[in-house]
Protein backbone atom coordinates (compact mmCIF):
# COMPACT_ATOMS: atom_id res chain seq x y z
CA UNK A 1 0.00 0.00 0.00
CA UNK A 2 1.44 3.69 -0.60
CA UNK A 3 3.00 4.93 2.50
CA UNK A 4 2.59 8.61 1.35
CA UNK A 5 -0.56 10.20 0.24
CA UNK A 6 -0.78 13.92 -1.19
CA UNK A 7 -4.22 14.57 -2.01
CA UNK A 8 -6.77 18.01 -1.84
CA UNK A 9 -9.82 15.70 -0.57
CA UNK A 10 -10.47 15.75 3.38
CA UNK A 11 -9.61 12.51 4.89
CA UNK A 12 -10.27 10.28 7.78
CA UNK A 13 -7.89 9.90 10.74
CA UNK A 14 -9.42 6.37 11.43
CA UNK A 15 -9.49 5.20 8.14
CA UNK A 16 -5.74 6.23 8.56
CA UNK A 17 -5.14 4.73 11.30
CA UNK A 18 -6.17 1.27 10.26
CA UNK A 19 -4.81 1.32 7.17
CA UNK A 20 -1.68 1.56 9.24
CA UNK A 21 -1.60 -0.81 11.85
CA UNK A 22 -3.53 -3.48 9.89
CA UNK A 23 -4.67 -6.85 11.26
CA UNK A 24 -1.69 -7.42 13.46
CA UNK A 25 -0.72 -4.13 15.56
CA UNK A 26 2.91 -3.50 15.90
CA UNK A 27 4.28 -2.86 19.88
CA UNK A 28 4.05 0.49 19.84
CA UNK A 29 2.05 2.80 17.65
CA UNK A 30 2.47 7.05 17.77
CA UNK A 31 0.48 9.13 15.65
CA UNK A 32 -0.20 12.84 14.82
CA UNK A 33 -2.83 15.09 13.29
CA UNK A 34 -2.62 18.41 12.45
CA UNK A 35 -6.14 20.54 12.22
CA UNK A 36 -6.94 24.00 10.83
CA UNK A 37 -6.23 26.27 13.93
CA UNK A 38 -9.78 28.78 13.92
CA UNK A 39 -7.30 31.88 15.47
CA UNK A 40 -4.13 33.22 14.81
CA UNK A 41 -1.29 36.35 15.23
CA UNK A 42 -3.72 38.28 12.92
CA UNK A 43 -7.14 37.76 14.03
CA UNK A 44 -9.78 34.72 13.00
CA UNK A 45 -9.32 32.44 10.63
CA UNK A 46 -12.22 31.46 7.90
CA UNK A 47 -10.24 28.70 5.33
CA UNK A 48 -6.58 27.73 5.07
CA UNK A 49 -5.24 27.51 1.66
CA UNK A 50 -2.21 25.19 1.11
CA UNK A 51 -0.04 25.55 -1.80
CA UNK A 52 2.21 22.80 -2.95
CA UNK A 53 4.91 21.66 -5.03
CA UNK A 54 3.60 18.66 -6.90
CA UNK A 55 5.58 15.35 -7.51
CA UNK A 56 8.39 16.87 -5.17
CA UNK A 57 6.08 17.30 -2.20
CA UNK A 58 5.38 12.86 -2.64
CA UNK A 59 8.75 12.32 -3.23
CA UNK A 60 9.97 14.23 -0.38
CA UNK A 61 7.63 13.06 2.03
CA UNK A 62 8.53 9.13 1.13
CA UNK A 63 12.11 10.31 1.10
CA UNK A 64 11.81 11.45 5.22
CA UNK A 65 9.08 8.32 6.06
CA UNK A 66 12.48 5.91 4.73
CA UNK A 67 14.74 7.97 6.84
CA UNK A 68 12.75 7.67 10.26
CA UNK A 69 12.07 3.86 9.29
CA UNK A 70 15.81 3.28 9.13
CA UNK A 71 17.04 5.66 11.73
CA UNK A 72 14.17 4.77 14.51
CA UNK A 73 13.98 0.76 12.73
CA UNK A 74 10.04 1.51 12.11
CA UNK A 75 7.74 -1.56 11.29
CA UNK A 76 5.48 0.80 9.27
CA UNK A 77 4.70 4.54 8.83
CA UNK A 78 2.28 6.27 6.94
CA UNK A 79 2.00 10.02 5.85
CA UNK A 80 -0.96 12.24 4.68
CA UNK A 81 -1.09 15.79 3.45
CA UNK A 82 -3.58 17.34 2.27
CA UNK A 83 -3.12 20.56 -0.21
CA UNK A 84 -5.89 23.05 -1.55
CA UNK A 85 -8.46 25.28 0.19
CA UNK A 86 -9.41 23.80 4.43
CA UNK A 87 -12.16 25.07 6.47
CA UNK A 88 -11.36 25.28 10.00
CA UNK A 89 -11.39 22.27 12.26
CA UNK A 90 -9.82 19.89 9.12
CA UNK A 91 -7.63 17.65 9.53
CA UNK A 92 -4.13 19.50 7.14
CA UNK A 93 -1.53 16.00 8.13
CA UNK A 94 -1.53 12.90 9.67
CA UNK A 95 1.16 10.66 10.59
CA UNK A 96 1.03 7.89 12.22
CA UNK A 97 4.33 5.18 13.00
CA UNK A 98 4.60 1.67 13.95
CA UNK A 99 7.93 0.89 16.11
CA UNK A 100 8.78 -2.26 18.87
CA UNK A 101 9.47 0.17 21.96
CA UNK A 102 7.40 3.57 22.52
CA UNK A 103 10.63 5.64 22.68
CA UNK A 104 11.69 4.92 19.03
CA UNK A 105 7.83 4.98 17.89
CA UNK A 106 7.40 8.45 19.76
CA UNK A 107 10.67 9.63 18.06
CA UNK A 108 9.84 8.43 14.80
CA UNK A 109 6.92 10.22 14.28
CA UNK A 110 7.91 13.35 15.59
CA UNK A 111 11.40 13.32 13.41
CA UNK A 112 8.90 13.05 10.01
CA UNK A 113 6.96 15.93 11.68
CA UNK A 114 9.41 18.26 12.06
CA UNK A 115 11.73 17.63 8.95
CA UNK A 116 8.30 17.89 7.16
CA UNK A 117 7.02 21.01 8.19
CA UNK A 118 10.76 22.78 6.82
CA UNK A 119 11.66 19.98 3.96
CA UNK A 120 8.09 19.28 2.15
CA UNK A 121 7.28 21.90 -0.50
CA UNK A 122 3.86 23.11 1.17
CA UNK A 123 2.88 27.34 1.53
CA UNK A 124 0.35 28.03 4.11
CA UNK A 125 -1.66 31.23 3.16
CA UNK A 126 -4.47 32.20 5.98
CA UNK A 127 -7.91 33.97 5.04
CA UNK A 128 -9.08 35.53 8.03
CA UNK A 129 -12.64 36.55 8.67
CA UNK A 130 -11.67 40.78 8.15
CA UNK A 131 -11.12 39.38 4.21
CA UNK A 132 -7.68 39.83 3.96
CA UNK A 133 -5.60 36.53 3.34
CA UNK A 134 -1.67 36.43 4.40
CA UNK A 135 1.23 34.05 3.69
CA UNK A 136 2.25 32.20 7.14
CA UNK A 137 6.00 33.10 7.50
CA UNK A 138 8.09 30.31 7.99
CA UNK A 139 9.51 29.95 11.80
CA UNK A 140 13.24 29.97 13.29
CA UNK A 141 11.87 27.28 15.87
CA UNK A 142 10.91 25.18 12.70
CA UNK A 143 14.28 25.39 11.62
CA UNK A 144 16.15 24.82 14.76
CA UNK A 145 13.54 21.84 15.91
CA UNK A 146 14.46 20.07 12.04
CA UNK A 147 18.13 20.87 13.15
CA UNK A 148 18.33 18.84 16.73
CA UNK A 149 18.01 15.81 14.35
CA UNK A 150 21.35 16.36 12.23
CA UNK A 151 23.56 17.14 15.33
CA UNK A 152 26.41 14.29 15.70
CA UNK A 153 25.95 14.39 19.29
CA UNK A 154 22.39 14.57 20.00
CA UNK A 155 20.75 11.50 21.75
CA UNK A 156 17.34 12.01 22.00
CA UNK B 1 15.76 23.48 -23.11
CA UNK B 2 14.33 23.26 -19.11
CA UNK B 3 11.19 23.87 -17.14
CA UNK B 4 11.50 26.78 -14.63
CA UNK B 5 8.59 26.46 -11.67
CA UNK B 6 7.52 29.23 -8.90
CA UNK B 7 5.62 29.26 -6.12
CA UNK B 8 4.05 30.87 -3.42
CA UNK B 9 5.25 34.54 -2.66
CA UNK B 10 8.19 34.14 -5.62
CA UNK B 11 5.37 32.97 -8.27
CA UNK B 12 3.09 36.10 -7.09
CA UNK B 13 5.93 38.52 -6.86
CA UNK B 14 6.92 37.66 -10.68
CA UNK B 15 3.08 36.91 -12.01
CA UNK B 16 4.62 33.75 -13.23
CA UNK B 17 3.77 30.18 -12.35
CA UNK B 18 6.09 28.26 -14.92
CA UNK B 19 8.29 29.36 -17.83
CA UNK B 20 10.64 27.29 -20.15
CA UNK B 21 14.44 28.27 -21.03
CA UNK B 22 16.64 27.74 -23.02
CA UNK B 23 19.99 26.96 -21.50
CA UNK B 24 22.76 29.52 -23.10
CA UNK B 25 26.06 26.83 -22.34
CA UNK B 26 26.71 23.47 -21.17
CA UNK B 27 27.08 23.27 -17.47
CA UNK B 28 25.31 26.66 -16.07
CA UNK B 29 24.58 26.88 -12.97
CA UNK B 30 21.56 27.72 -10.81
CA UNK B 31 23.41 30.87 -10.22
CA UNK B 32 23.58 31.28 -13.90
CA UNK B 33 20.28 30.77 -14.40
CA UNK B 34 19.06 33.44 -12.25
CA UNK B 35 21.56 35.77 -13.29
CA UNK B 36 20.35 35.15 -17.61
CA UNK B 37 16.57 35.50 -16.49
CA UNK B 38 17.16 38.68 -14.48
CA UNK B 39 18.67 39.94 -17.78
CA UNK B 40 16.05 38.51 -20.10
CA UNK B 41 13.43 39.91 -17.25
CA UNK B 42 14.88 42.89 -15.72
CA UNK B 43 15.61 44.32 -12.08
CA UNK B 44 12.31 43.01 -10.61
CA UNK B 45 13.35 39.71 -10.71
CA UNK B 46 16.29 40.27 -9.19
CA UNK B 47 14.90 41.56 -6.16
CA UNK B 48 12.72 38.28 -6.20
CA UNK B 49 15.41 35.77 -7.35
CA UNK B 50 18.25 37.15 -5.14
CA UNK B 51 16.07 37.11 -1.53
CA UNK B 52 18.57 35.87 0.48
CA UNK B 53 15.60 32.99 2.11
CA UNK B 54 14.79 31.74 -1.72
CA UNK B 55 14.62 28.03 -1.71
CA UNK B 56 16.22 25.88 -5.20
CA UNK B 57 14.99 23.00 -6.10
CA UNK B 58 16.46 20.95 -8.76
CA UNK B 59 14.52 18.10 -10.22
CA UNK B 60 12.94 17.81 -6.90
CA UNK B 61 15.76 18.05 -4.66
CA UNK B 62 16.91 21.06 -2.68
CA UNK B 63 19.99 22.17 -3.87
CA UNK B 64 22.51 25.75 -3.81
CA UNK B 65 23.68 27.76 -6.75
CA UNK B 66 26.77 26.29 -7.25
CA UNK B 67 24.64 23.27 -8.75
CA UNK B 68 24.92 22.89 -12.48
CA UNK B 69 21.74 22.51 -14.41
CA UNK B 70 21.41 19.44 -16.81
CA UNK B 71 19.51 19.46 -20.01
CA UNK B 72 15.77 18.52 -19.84
CA UNK B 73 16.23 19.23 -15.73
CA UNK B 74 12.92 21.07 -13.46
CA UNK B 75 14.49 24.23 -11.73
CA UNK B 76 11.98 25.91 -8.69
CA UNK B 77 11.84 29.00 -7.14
CA UNK B 78 10.34 29.07 -3.86
CA UNK B 79 10.72 30.82 -0.37
CA UNK B 80 11.03 28.88 2.94
CA UNK B 81 8.08 26.18 3.42
CA UNK B 82 5.54 25.87 5.86
CA UNK B 83 3.60 22.64 5.42
CA UNK B 84 2.71 20.38 8.48
CA UNK C 1 -16.19 12.84 30.26
CA UNK C 2 -14.53 10.33 32.04
CA UNK C 3 -10.73 11.22 31.04
CA UNK C 4 -9.10 8.03 32.81
CA UNK C 5 -10.89 4.26 32.21
CA UNK C 6 -9.28 1.20 33.60
CA UNK C 7 -11.06 -1.32 32.37
CA UNK C 8 -11.02 -5.34 31.64
CA UNK C 9 -12.80 -5.53 28.31
CA UNK C 10 -10.71 -4.33 25.18
CA UNK C 11 -11.19 -1.09 23.89
CA UNK C 12 -11.67 0.66 20.43
CA UNK C 13 -8.45 3.37 19.15
CA UNK C 14 -11.21 4.79 16.87
CA UNK C 15 -13.80 5.76 18.94
CA UNK C 16 -11.42 6.83 22.19
CA UNK C 17 -9.92 9.21 19.42
CA UNK C 18 -12.97 10.28 18.52
CA UNK C 19 -13.81 11.05 22.23
CA UNK C 20 -10.22 12.86 23.02
CA UNK C 21 -10.80 14.88 19.95
CA UNK C 22 -14.76 15.94 19.72
CA UNK C 23 -16.20 18.17 17.33
CA UNK C 24 -13.93 20.72 16.89
CA UNK C 25 -10.41 19.10 17.53
CA UNK C 26 -7.58 21.17 18.44
CA UNK C 27 -4.47 22.06 16.29
CA UNK C 28 -2.16 18.99 17.27
CA UNK C 29 -3.37 15.85 18.27
CA UNK C 30 -0.62 13.11 19.53
CA UNK C 31 -1.56 9.74 20.32
CA UNK C 32 0.08 6.46 21.72
CA UNK C 33 -1.03 2.47 21.32
CA UNK C 34 0.75 -0.48 22.80
CA UNK C 35 -0.50 -3.47 21.69
CA UNK C 36 0.64 -7.08 23.25
CA UNK C 37 3.39 -8.09 21.72
CA UNK C 38 3.68 -12.04 20.46
CA UNK C 39 7.17 -12.58 21.19
CA UNK C 40 9.14 -11.90 24.41
CA UNK C 41 12.74 -12.21 25.57
CA UNK C 42 11.80 -16.16 26.87
CA UNK C 43 9.14 -17.37 23.71
CA UNK C 44 6.62 -16.80 21.70
CA UNK C 45 3.82 -15.16 23.86
CA UNK C 46 0.17 -16.39 23.56
CA UNK C 47 -1.52 -13.96 26.40
CA UNK C 48 -0.39 -11.33 29.00
CA UNK C 49 -2.17 -10.81 32.20
CA UNK C 50 -2.59 -7.58 33.73
CA UNK C 51 -2.58 -7.25 37.57
CA UNK C 52 -3.95 -3.77 38.89
CA UNK C 53 -4.36 -2.48 42.12
CA UNK C 54 -8.21 -0.88 42.06
CA UNK C 55 -8.73 2.57 43.24
CA UNK C 56 -4.85 3.71 43.22
CA UNK C 57 -4.61 3.05 39.16
CA UNK C 58 -7.44 5.21 39.07
CA UNK C 59 -5.98 7.76 41.15
CA UNK C 60 -2.72 7.89 40.02
CA UNK C 61 -3.47 8.63 35.99
CA UNK C 62 -5.91 10.70 37.13
CA UNK C 63 -2.48 13.02 39.08
CA UNK C 64 -0.48 11.87 35.40
CA UNK C 65 -3.17 13.48 33.06
CA UNK C 66 -3.64 16.27 35.36
CA UNK C 67 0.27 17.01 35.44
CA UNK C 68 0.47 17.08 31.98
CA UNK C 69 -2.11 18.89 31.17
CA UNK C 70 -0.60 21.84 33.64
CA UNK C 71 3.04 21.74 32.49
CA UNK C 72 2.22 21.08 28.79
CA UNK C 73 -0.75 23.09 28.25
CA UNK C 74 -2.96 20.41 27.15
CA UNK C 75 -6.52 21.04 25.79
CA UNK C 76 -7.40 17.68 26.52
CA UNK C 77 -6.22 14.52 27.23
CA UNK C 78 -7.43 11.07 27.36
CA UNK C 79 -5.65 7.66 29.07
CA UNK C 80 -7.64 3.91 28.84
CA UNK C 81 -5.48 1.45 29.92
CA UNK C 82 -6.92 -2.55 30.35
CA UNK C 83 -6.31 -4.82 33.37
CA UNK C 84 -6.88 -8.72 33.47
CA UNK C 85 -6.26 -11.18 30.22
CA UNK C 86 -5.08 -10.11 26.80
CA UNK C 87 -4.66 -11.96 23.67
CA UNK C 88 -1.86 -11.11 21.17
CA UNK C 89 -2.37 -7.91 19.42
CA UNK C 90 -4.89 -6.73 22.10
CA UNK C 91 -4.70 -3.29 22.98
CA UNK C 92 -3.31 -2.46 26.47
CA UNK C 93 -2.60 1.21 26.99
CA UNK C 94 -4.13 4.48 25.09
CA UNK C 95 -3.24 7.91 25.49
CA UNK C 96 -4.39 10.77 23.23
CA UNK C 97 -3.31 14.21 23.61
CA UNK C 98 -4.53 17.71 22.86
CA UNK C 99 -2.04 21.04 22.29
CA UNK C 100 -2.24 24.32 20.69
CA UNK C 101 1.88 23.16 18.74
CA UNK C 102 3.29 20.25 17.92
CA UNK C 103 5.70 19.86 20.54
CA UNK C 104 3.72 19.98 23.45
CA UNK C 105 1.51 17.42 21.93
CA UNK C 106 4.43 14.89 21.74
CA UNK C 107 5.46 15.49 24.94
CA UNK C 108 2.57 15.50 26.81
CA UNK C 109 1.62 12.27 25.22
CA UNK C 110 5.11 10.77 25.63
CA UNK C 111 5.25 12.25 29.39
CA UNK C 112 1.80 10.48 30.62
CA UNK C 113 3.55 6.92 28.57
CA UNK C 114 6.77 7.22 30.56
CA UNK C 115 5.73 8.57 33.99
CA UNK C 116 2.50 5.74 33.64
CA UNK C 117 4.71 2.70 32.83
CA UNK C 118 6.98 3.21 36.41
CA UNK C 119 3.75 4.98 38.54
CA UNK C 120 0.39 3.53 37.81
CA UNK C 121 0.01 0.32 39.56
CA UNK C 122 0.05 -2.52 36.71
CA UNK C 123 2.16 -5.80 36.96
CA UNK C 124 2.51 -7.78 33.79
CA UNK C 125 3.13 -11.67 33.13
CA UNK C 126 3.38 -13.13 30.02
CA UNK C 127 2.06 -16.53 29.28
CA UNK C 128 4.41 -18.45 26.66
CA UNK C 129 3.06 -21.18 24.34
CA UNK C 130 5.44 -23.85 26.28
CA UNK C 131 2.81 -23.56 28.82
CA UNK C 132 4.82 -21.42 31.73
CA UNK C 133 4.23 -18.02 32.75
CA UNK C 134 6.87 -14.96 34.13
CA UNK C 135 6.18 -11.87 35.44
CA UNK C 136 7.59 -8.94 33.45
CA UNK C 137 10.60 -7.16 35.58
CA UNK C 138 11.01 -3.70 35.57
CA UNK C 139 13.12 -1.85 33.12
CA UNK C 140 16.23 0.16 34.81
CA UNK C 141 15.33 2.22 31.45
CA UNK C 142 12.01 2.80 32.32
CA UNK C 143 13.24 4.53 35.58
CA UNK C 144 15.57 6.45 33.55
CA UNK C 145 13.18 7.98 30.99
CA UNK C 146 10.67 9.00 34.52
CA UNK C 147 13.66 10.56 35.70
CA UNK C 148 14.80 12.75 32.68
CA UNK C 149 11.05 14.99 33.33
CA UNK C 150 11.96 15.80 36.63
CA UNK C 151 15.30 16.93 35.94
CA UNK C 152 15.12 20.57 36.52
CA UNK C 153 17.88 21.17 33.64
CA UNK C 154 15.91 19.50 31.10
CA UNK C 155 14.17 20.96 28.62
CA UNK C 156 12.70 18.04 25.75
CA UNK D 1 -7.39 -0.97 62.35
CA UNK D 2 -5.96 -0.69 58.77
CA UNK D 3 -6.54 -2.76 55.67
CA UNK D 4 -2.72 -4.15 54.17
CA UNK D 5 -3.20 -5.10 50.41
CA UNK D 6 -0.28 -7.33 48.73
CA UNK D 7 -0.27 -7.34 44.62
CA UNK D 8 2.06 -9.58 42.21
CA UNK D 9 4.91 -11.16 43.40
CA UNK D 10 4.65 -10.40 46.74
CA UNK D 11 1.12 -11.27 47.01
CA UNK D 12 2.74 -14.95 45.41
CA UNK D 13 5.12 -15.16 47.76
CA UNK D 14 3.27 -14.41 50.63
CA UNK D 15 -0.04 -16.08 50.05
CA UNK D 16 -2.39 -13.53 51.01
CA UNK D 17 -3.90 -10.80 48.79
CA UNK D 18 -5.46 -8.69 51.93
CA UNK D 19 -5.73 -8.71 55.66
CA UNK D 20 -6.39 -6.47 58.26
CA UNK D 21 -4.21 -5.28 60.82
CA UNK D 22 -4.76 -3.52 64.46
CA UNK D 23 -2.20 -1.01 64.71
CA UNK D 24 -0.38 -1.50 67.92
CA UNK D 25 0.23 2.27 68.76
CA UNK D 26 -0.39 5.52 67.62
CA UNK D 27 2.34 6.61 65.40
CA UNK D 28 3.36 3.12 63.78
CA UNK D 29 5.38 3.94 61.03
CA UNK D 30 5.01 1.74 57.63
CA UNK D 31 8.67 0.11 58.54
CA UNK D 32 7.17 -0.66 62.52
CA UNK D 33 4.01 -2.25 60.52
CA UNK D 34 6.45 -4.34 58.35
CA UNK D 35 8.25 -5.50 61.81
CA UNK D 36 5.13 -5.91 63.40
CA UNK D 37 3.80 -8.13 60.41
CA UNK D 38 6.96 -10.32 60.25
CA UNK D 39 6.58 -10.31 64.07
CA UNK D 40 3.22 -12.31 63.34
CA UNK D 41 3.66 -14.47 60.38
CA UNK D 42 7.43 -15.91 60.65
CA UNK D 43 10.63 -14.64 59.06
CA UNK D 44 9.90 -15.78 55.44
CA UNK D 45 7.44 -12.08 55.58
CA UNK D 46 11.12 -10.74 56.53
CA UNK D 47 12.60 -11.88 53.57
CA UNK D 48 9.40 -10.63 51.24
CA UNK D 49 8.76 -7.22 53.22
CA UNK D 50 12.13 -5.96 53.08
CA UNK D 51 13.42 -7.11 49.76
CA UNK D 52 14.95 -3.60 48.83
CA UNK D 53 12.80 -2.76 45.30
CA UNK D 54 9.74 -3.34 47.36
CA UNK D 55 7.30 -0.42 46.53
CA UNK D 56 4.66 0.88 49.61
CA UNK D 57 1.85 3.24 48.79
CA UNK D 58 -0.47 4.58 51.80
CA UNK D 59 -3.91 5.48 51.15
CA UNK D 60 -3.10 4.72 47.33
CA UNK D 61 0.11 7.09 46.98
CA UNK D 62 3.37 5.62 46.97
CA UNK D 63 5.69 6.51 49.88
CA UNK D 64 8.97 5.67 51.94
CA UNK D 65 8.72 3.58 55.67
CA UNK D 66 9.09 6.81 57.43
CA UNK D 67 5.43 7.59 56.98
CA UNK D 68 3.15 7.47 59.71
CA UNK D 69 0.26 4.48 59.39
CA UNK D 70 -2.86 6.92 60.43
CA UNK D 71 -6.08 4.62 62.02
CA UNK D 72 -8.43 3.22 59.18
CA UNK D 73 -5.45 3.15 56.30
CA UNK D 74 -5.40 1.23 53.17
CA UNK D 75 -1.54 0.16 53.12
CA UNK D 76 -0.13 -1.89 49.88
CA UNK D 77 3.45 -3.36 49.08
CA UNK D 78 4.10 -4.77 45.95
CA UNK D 79 6.95 -4.93 43.23
CA UNK D 80 7.67 -2.45 41.06
CA UNK D 81 5.18 -1.00 38.17
CA UNK D 82 5.44 -2.68 34.68
CA UNK D 83 2.24 -0.78 33.08
CA UNK D 84 1.79 0.85 29.93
Amino acid sequence: MQRVLVQSKTFDVETEYRRLVGEFPGAAVVTFAGYVRDHCDNGNVMALELEHYPGMTESVLEVLGQQAEARFGLHAWRIVHRFGTLSRSDPIVWVGVVAEHRTEAFQGCQFIMDTLKTDAPFWKREHLDDGSACWVASQCQDEQRRAQWYQPQEEK
Amino acid sequence: MITVKFFSLVREALGVQQLDLQLTHEGMTVMAVKEYLVSMHGEHWREVLFQPNVVHALNHRVVDVTTSVEEGAELAFFPPMTGG
